[in-house]
């Protein structure tokens, strides 16, 4: 095992390697497991302030400037509730299910790449290994609703984890895209290979699909069947209270940023800040591109109402998946095309290379395949709205009829 | 080896990951009220006596939505090795690739034409 | 002797959860419960890819079993509710736990201790080099390698999610006449 | 690094579990577990002698058979996953059908 940084000062001190190595990692597990969660805190604040201002409210201003220590005073008054467990609930998974939810997000923060210089572990599958970790978070949904012996709790994880598992499918279809670019899972290959140009270029529509379906998996509006207060009293953490109850509730704010994080690195090219590598720079710069999506998708929260179950599954099973696929065929039937006729750039064995390549050799790549995004996005508009101007006639007319109906 | 290495990384990550979230639960437990009684540890149900099996019998709607979900899953085994090998093979592999989504997708036109799709 | 370093404790936690999951799984009386276990030791099992150098394997394990298999059986337990609450748990419990035994026994004093327990050339992988996920999906799709199981994988799925749908389908609609 | 017996070792042991689980248990899906414990050994198995046993000729240029290990246990998931899907099917509908979900008591097309 190689032994640098901090491993290798604590060598040359005197202590054991091995126990140097495991120093180091833990050193380094500690920094960046801490990273999200204190972020979360922030998050909460941040959300809050925006989800406000959107409503024409002042949102927190009391405790701190600008209510920035509103969230701490919360955490007081969370450590200070009262945490009831139901007689009747399974004990040790009623407890282990906040634990797993929160983690199961923290964990995929382990492969985030922070600078050219920072990144927890670089695992060659990184892609994957979020997409697995991120199913975690669904037992734990399906833990708690089962664990809480409530057939609220129960129906509302059922419901949740049906809806979780449909848009994982467009969401794993849209991440082969940026895999297929980049030619890697690595996270950090994946942030290479957009050195010339953003993903978000090259596949508009995987990028949308991305983040369409991980709004649907981190539950919010307008696909928050998870907390379906009209329908459902409260969904799975019905009889969650206290700190449990936080800890579901950091696991969502946080899933949000996290989602923000991963379409920065998998779409809009990472830490990569053209011709500085600086490490605070590229930070800076990749937790500000973080929060463009972050922000979309509170926006989305705040002004999209609530679509019925029915709806979001016919949403995700008539139109998400198919689209996806097909996304996911054009874009390699291009890829292959485009390869023949030479207007991807290629390393010395032929293979494709965008990592290699600057701005100029990849426009002409990039058009074409931006082109094809939008020709594919045209007809399905156009269809949709088709379908949208139908079902309002047919209601217009139910309604005329009705009234007709009445007036006899 | 260094692969190992980054492995213990995560490894790590795994064994500290759920015992930062028992820290504020354990300090909750040193300030939080414990004065738990009968009513309060009822199943919380607007006040309203239980009424019969808390497991109530579920739709195979359900199901069947796992299930798709599954084999979709399980495709991802084999098309994952397939994308991340996709720039250095042929115009026979984007074939083979294209043949096997399409198979697949027979599956869910087939689900999708008999209404199975849709919640009722 | 083996040295304790990082791969070997890994390996005997792994191992650990591995066998203790299954044990929790073939000994507990209610379902969701073994369930869980069961994902417990898949998730061992998937730190023993790892130590296989297969890290491939071992995230497409967790995303295949704890993500989706493990939703599928608790599925199907809340639909067949009554197995939760079991009174009558085992038929031929003796029987079978002492067959269970044999086969190990069999299995390690028979094959595994006398062909690989003592050879030398399996204390250590012939190669350093690892393959990586590029080379299984060259492997997968290239005319001389696999692309004929790969597509047949693809039939069988196909197979069975109709199958499953179809037979599924029966139960739901006798349900809608009920 | 830990010899390959050590994991036939695991391997067999958690195939003996899974078979016992098989034997015994009165309940369908609780069979299915142990089939799926079972699967897992095989899997372990196949990943172990793999990754042992594999002479690997070029450090660059792989040829496909010396990724079989990989490419079993990748084929074996889709098994698994077949074999779940319509066993749990199955499961569902006969429990809907005969309010039961023992095997032995499944019997009627029994002559």
């Amino acid at each position: 095992m190689d032994c640098t940084g901090l491993c290798e000062v604590l060598t040359q001190g005197g202590t054991d390697p091995g126990l140097a190595q495991f120093l180091s990692i833990l050193l380094g597990v500690l920094l960046v497991v801490t990273v999200p969660l204190i972020t979360v805190i922030f998050l909460i604040w941040i959300e809050r302030k925006i989800a406000a201002r959107i409503q024409d409210r002042l949102g927190p201003n009391r405790v701190g400037p600008f209510g920035l220590l509103q969230t701490f005073a919360d955490l007081i008054k969370l450590l200070a509730k009262e945490d009831i467990t139901p007689a009747s609930a399974d004990r040790l998974l009623y407890n282990a299910a906040p634990l797993l939810s929160l983690a199961a997000v923290a964990l995929i923060w382990a492969v985030v790449p922070y600078t050219p210089y920072h990144v927890g572990a670089d695992l060659d599958i990184g892609a994957l290994y979020f997409v697995a970790v991120a199913s975690l978070g669904t037992l734990a949904i399906m833990i708690a609703g089962w664990a809480s012996n409530n057939k609220y709790a129960l129906l509302g994880a059922f419901r949740v984890v049906a809806l979780l598992v449909s848009y994982e499918i467009p969401l794993v279809f849209a991440l082969l895209v940026p895999v297929m670019l980049a030619g890697s899972m690595s996270m950090v290959d994946i942030i290479h290979a957009q050195s010339g140009m953003w993903f978000i270029f090259m596949a508009p529509l995987a990028g949308v699909l991305f983040f369409i379906s991980s709004q649907a998996e981190t539950g919010r509006a307008p696909f928050d069947l998870i907390e379906a207060e009209s329908e459902l009293v409260a969904g799975f953490n019905i009889e969650y209270s206290g700190m449990k109850f936080g800890m579901f509730f950091a696991a969502e704010f946080l899933h949000v940023f996290t989602n923000g994080v991963l379409i920065t690195i998998l779409f809009l090219g990472g830490w990569y800040f053209p011709g500085w590598q600086m490490p605070l720079i590229a930070f800076m710069w990749l937790g500000l591109k973080a929060f463009i999506p972050y922000f979309i998708s509170l926006w989305i929260r705040n002004t999209v109402p609530r679509l019925r179950i029915d709806q979001v599954m016919k949403f995700n099973w008539f139109f998400l998946v198919p689209l996806s696929i097909v996304n996911v065929l054009i874009l390699a039937f291009l890829v292959m095309v485009l390869k023949e006729i030479g207007w991807v750039p290629v390393d010395e064995t032929g293979a494709m290379a965008l990592a290699q390549a600057g701005f100029i050799e990849l426009l002409p790549m990039t058009i074409v395949l931006f082109i094809s995004n939008v020709l594919i996005c045209v007809p399905i508009v156009n269809r949709l709205r088709r379908m949208g101007v139908e079902q309002r006639a047919a209601r217009e007319q139910l309604r005329t009829q009705r009234a007709m109906a009445a007036g006899d | 080896m260094d692969v190992l290495n980054e492995w213990a990384f995560i490894g790590v990550f795994l064994v500290l990951a759920p015992i930062l979230p028992v820290l504020p639960i354990m300090g909750a437990w040193l300030f939080r009220p414990k004065r738990a009684n009968v009513l309060k540890s009822q199943t919380y149900e607007c006040g309203v006596e239980t009424v019969g099996d808390t497991w109530v019998q579920f739709r195979v709607q359900y199901y069947i939505y796992g299930l798709i979900f599954l084999v979709f899953d399980v495709e991802m085994v084999l098309l994952f090795p397939w994308a991340v090998a996709y720039h250095k093979l042929s115009f026979f592999a984007f074939a083979a690739g294209l043949l096997f989504i399409f198979l697949l997708t027979d599956a869910l036109i087939y689900a999708w034409r008999k209404g199975i799709l849709i919640w009722r | 002797m083996i040295q304790f370093d990082f791969s070997t404790i890994a390996f005997f936690v792994f191992a650990v959860l591995t066998l203790g999951g299954a044990l929790g799984v073939v000994t507990n009386r209610n379902l969701f419960r073994g369930t869980i276990w069961l994902m417990v030791s898949l998730f061992g099992v998937a730190g023993l890819y790892v130590l296989l150098s297969a890290p491939f394997l071992a995230a497409v394990q967790v995303l295949v079993y704890i993500g989706a298999i493990a939703i599928l059986f608790t599925f199907a337990v809340m639909l067949t509710r009554s197995l939760t609450r079991l009174n009558v748990r085992y038929t031929r419990l003796w029987p079978s736990a002492l067959g269970a035994v044999l086969l190990f026994a069999m299995l390690v004093i028979g094959v595994i201790w006398p062909v690989f327990g003592g050879n030398e050339l399996y204390n250590q992988p012939i190669s350093d080099v690892v393959r990586t996920t590029t080379d299984l999906g060259v492997a997968l799709v290239s005319g001389e390698g696999y692309v004929l199981p790969f597509e047949v994988a693809s039939i069988l799925l196909t197979g069975a999610m109709i199958g499953a749908i179809v037979i599924a389908r029966d139960a739901d609609e006798e349900e809608m006449e009920q | 690094m830990v010899p390959l017996s050590w994991y036939l070792i695991v391997s067999a042991a958690l195939f003996s579990i899974g078979v016992f689980g098989v034997l015994s248990r009165r309940n369908g899906v609780a069979v299915l577990m142990g089939i799926e414990l079972m699967l897992n050994a095989v899997n372990i198995n196949l990943v172990a002698f793999w990754r042992y046993n594999t002479t690997i000729a070029s450090v660059t240029e792989p040829v496909p058979s010396e990724l079989s290990g990989m490419v079993f246990a990748a084929f074996m998931f889709v098994v698994a996953a077949a074999e779940v899907a319509v066993g749990l099917a199955i499961i569902i509908t006969v429990y809907r059908n005969w309010r039961s979900v023992i095997p032995e008591e499944t019997d009627t097309l029994r002559g």
